[in-house]
């Protein structure tokens, strides 16, 4: 099945812009669904993002992060075709990883 | 009891006479939908002269900054990729027979959602791609998709963005069925229901540019442009039929099935009055 | 033509960046600081927190004053609550963890991030805003904390149904 | 002076004197009214949401044995129905009056 996470990581000189937008409900457990029940919390908590062997980015994420969550940052030190490692973790133990080369 | 329901119809015939009076009470005229496109479209470049032809099909966005700031900061990486994506694959995936919605289609059902709906002379109706698309799957012994859940929406996703910034480009050919399903639409579109007593066109031309609550209100030039969308509202996909049915309720009006004739026709109508304006789709919105 | 993406945003933010980045490079010569307070591990219990001020205290242990420096893009009303685009920039030096708070949802954090030396002190995301109410961002620069904050109207659309 | 007299009317309608508690046999024929309406607005394909609500609660509160709740929301039923009906047919020429010309 197609990775859950797109990223996308442009150099631009020495700093790389990534842009990751990721596919999960990012349910609160406050809601209820059409039969009136609750939604239990599913939410991704933690979020990292590698490049050559050292974290660039670590998220820390609460249930007040929108649903197919987007974040967007920068970093020093990396150069075209260098790969970014992005990997997160769920409260429910789910996971996913995917591997993107800078372009 | 029944003097409850003698009050209630005479205050409702005071209403009748107020609303028969109104000045532009005109008896029924010709139908021309070429001069209708273009005092449509004159209509909405007057009231928003600053605003650039193309821009119209961007909805709120093309009456609001702030709003279009926030559209873009999204559009760098938008809600709909997957929707796009998921489109893309299941258009290449052939059916159990083999074939693929590329045999459906003229031109492999690449770049031409800008000529949806059409009037098919032989059925004698309204054809939009939505309706095409299932009629497709059925034609090679698939189950159809509901006309208002993601499988649809993914579809006619992947197809409008085979056709971004393809000029509109709606026919109404030269039978009297086409020119009646057209102004079936027309009066679709201007007629008030529900119990707010709302018509498509008390949001959409009487008041584009100004809030309810929320949400900017989108002019209704180009409004279909950028179907289907993503609507952070139902933080998920729509498709044209989905936002027909969820606008009626808002009115409290008892939406038709999906594809009824009412709403193929009014999308036949909207989209003509957009000729020229480019595909926008997939869009995302508030 | 392309019609949606707007070029232009895309090279502000990177104009941007390059600004940050000339800054920080003069800032951080000598050795980097030492870890900042906060620890690798999830903060459970500061996501656990109602308010912002516990919040901060169970994730920083100590609190902010606001500053200039810390610059909060946030629009006046929220396109729709569920999901509003909110993004800080900051010229400080020596940043190790940027993180955002909605005062009045259910628990006023919402995200944390650590920010390793040489990644730009800059973050964008999208965050869920039960109300109109006070966003801040708060950015732990050099072990002290500076923070932005500003109100972000919400309410739902439509006219009701 | 006009605006006066649908208010005075509006006034009458709320004062009418309260009859005997309603029974089953009331609740049905009001229900009936109610239902008949509602079909002709739905033929009519111009339903309110709200008509279909008040039918249900109507049903809801006969269920429940309170007739009068039931008699009173099967009224208001019949017409929002009517109300609608009535919709249906003056737009059929009044949307003239909204087109772009």
């Amino acid at each position: 099945m197609a990775s859950s996470i797109r990223v996308r990581a442009t150099a631009n000189g020495d700093i790389t812009e990534v842009q990751a937008l990721i596919q999960h409900p990012m349910d609160t457990g406050l809601v209820k669904d059409a039969k009136g029940e609750v939604i239990p919390a599913h939410f991704i908590q933690r979020l990292k993002f590698e490049c050559n062997g050292k974290d660039v980015f670590v998220a820390d994420w609460g249930t007040a992060v929108s649903k197919d969550p987007y974040v967007k940052f920068s970093f020093k030190g990396a150069k075209k075709g260098d790969d970014l490692k992005v990997s997160w973790t769920d409260n429910k133990g789910g996971s996913d990883t995917t591997t993107a080369k800078i372009s | 009891m029944n003097a409850r329901f003698f009050l209630l119809g005479s205050l409702s015939a005071a209403l009748v006479a107020f609303a028969l009076t109104s000045p532009r009470v005109i008896a029924a005229d010709k139908v021309d939908p070429v001069a209708d496109a273009k005092a449509f479209q004159n209509f909405f470049f007057q009231k928003f002269p600053t605003v650039k032809h193309e821009d119209f099909v961007n909805g709120p966005y093309s009456m609001n900054e702030d709003m279009k700031r926030q559209w873009q900061e999204k559009e760098e990486f938008p809600p709909y990729e997957f929707a796009l994506d998921a489109g893309k694959e299941m258009f290449a995936t052939p059916f159990r027979n083999g074939k693929t919605y590329a045999d459906c289609f003229p031109n492999g059902g690449i770049g031409i959602r800008q000529n949806y709906p059409y009037f098919d002379t032989g059925e004698g109706k309204v054809v939009t791609l939505e309706l095409a698309l299932n009629r497709c799957r059925e034609a090679n012994g698939e189950a159809p998709y509901s006309y208002v859940k993601d499988e649809m929406a993914s579809l006619t996703a992947y197809m409008a963005f085979t056709s971004r910034g393809k000029p509109m480009d709606i026919k109404i050919p030269d039978d009297p069925r086409a020119l009646a399903a057209y102004e079936n639409g027309k009066r679709y579109f201007y007629t008030r229901r529900g119990q707010m007593n709302f018509s498509c066109a008390s949001c959409h031309v009487q008041s584009p540019g100004e809030r309810i609550r929320a949400e900017i209100l989108a002019p209704a030039l180009g409004i279909l442009n950028a179907m289907p969308i993503y609507r952070s509202e139902w933080s998920g996909m729509g498709t044209t039929s989905r936002r027909f049915v969820t606008c009626n309720s808002q009115t409290r009006a008892v939406p038709l099935e999906p594809q009824a004739d009412e709403y193929r026709d009014v999308e036949y109508f909207l989209s003509y009055v957009a000729n020229g304006l480019p595909i926008s789709g997939p869009g995302a919105r508030p | 033509m392309t019609i949606t993406t707007g070029p232009h945003p895309t090279r502000r933010l990177i104009l941007q960046g390059v600004a940050g980045v000339a800054l920080l490079g003069l800032g951080n010569l000598p050795f980097a600081p030492a870890r900042a307070a906060a620890n690798d591990k999830y903060p459970e219990e500061a996501f656990k927190q109602k308010s912002e001020a516990d919040a901060i205290k169970a994730l920083y242990g100590k609190t902010a004053e606001p500053s200039d420096k810390v610059k909060l893009d946030a629009p006046e009303i929220a396109e729709n609550g569920g999901v509003v685009p909110i993004s800080v920039t900051t010229t400080l030096d020596k940043v190790t963890s940027i993180s955002f708070f909605v005062a009045e949802n259910p628990s006023a954090l919402a995200a944390s991030y650590k920010i390793p030396d040489g990644t730009i002190p800059a973050v964008a995301n999208r965050l869920k805003m039960a109300k109109t109410t006070n966003v801040t961002a708060i950015v732990e620069a050099d072990g002290k904390l500076y923070s932005a904050t500003k109100e972000v109207k919400v309410t739902v659309g439509g006219c009701g149904g | 002076m006009k605006l006066s007299l649908p208010l005075a009317m509006l006034l009458a309608l709320s004062l009418a004197p309260a009859a005997r508690a309603a029974n089953e046999a009331d609740y049905k024929a009001a229900y009936a009214a109610a239902e008949a309406a509602s079909r002709e607005a739905a033929g009519m394909r111009n339903q309110w949401t709200v008509t279909v609500s008040a039918l249900a609660a109507a049903k809801k509160a006969a269920d429940g044995g309170d007739f009068d709740r039931a008699v009173a929301a099967a009224k208001e039923a019949e017409a929002l129905a009517k109300a609608s009906i009535f919709q249906a047919t003056s737009e059929k020429e009044a949307w003239k009056a909204m087109e772009i010309r």
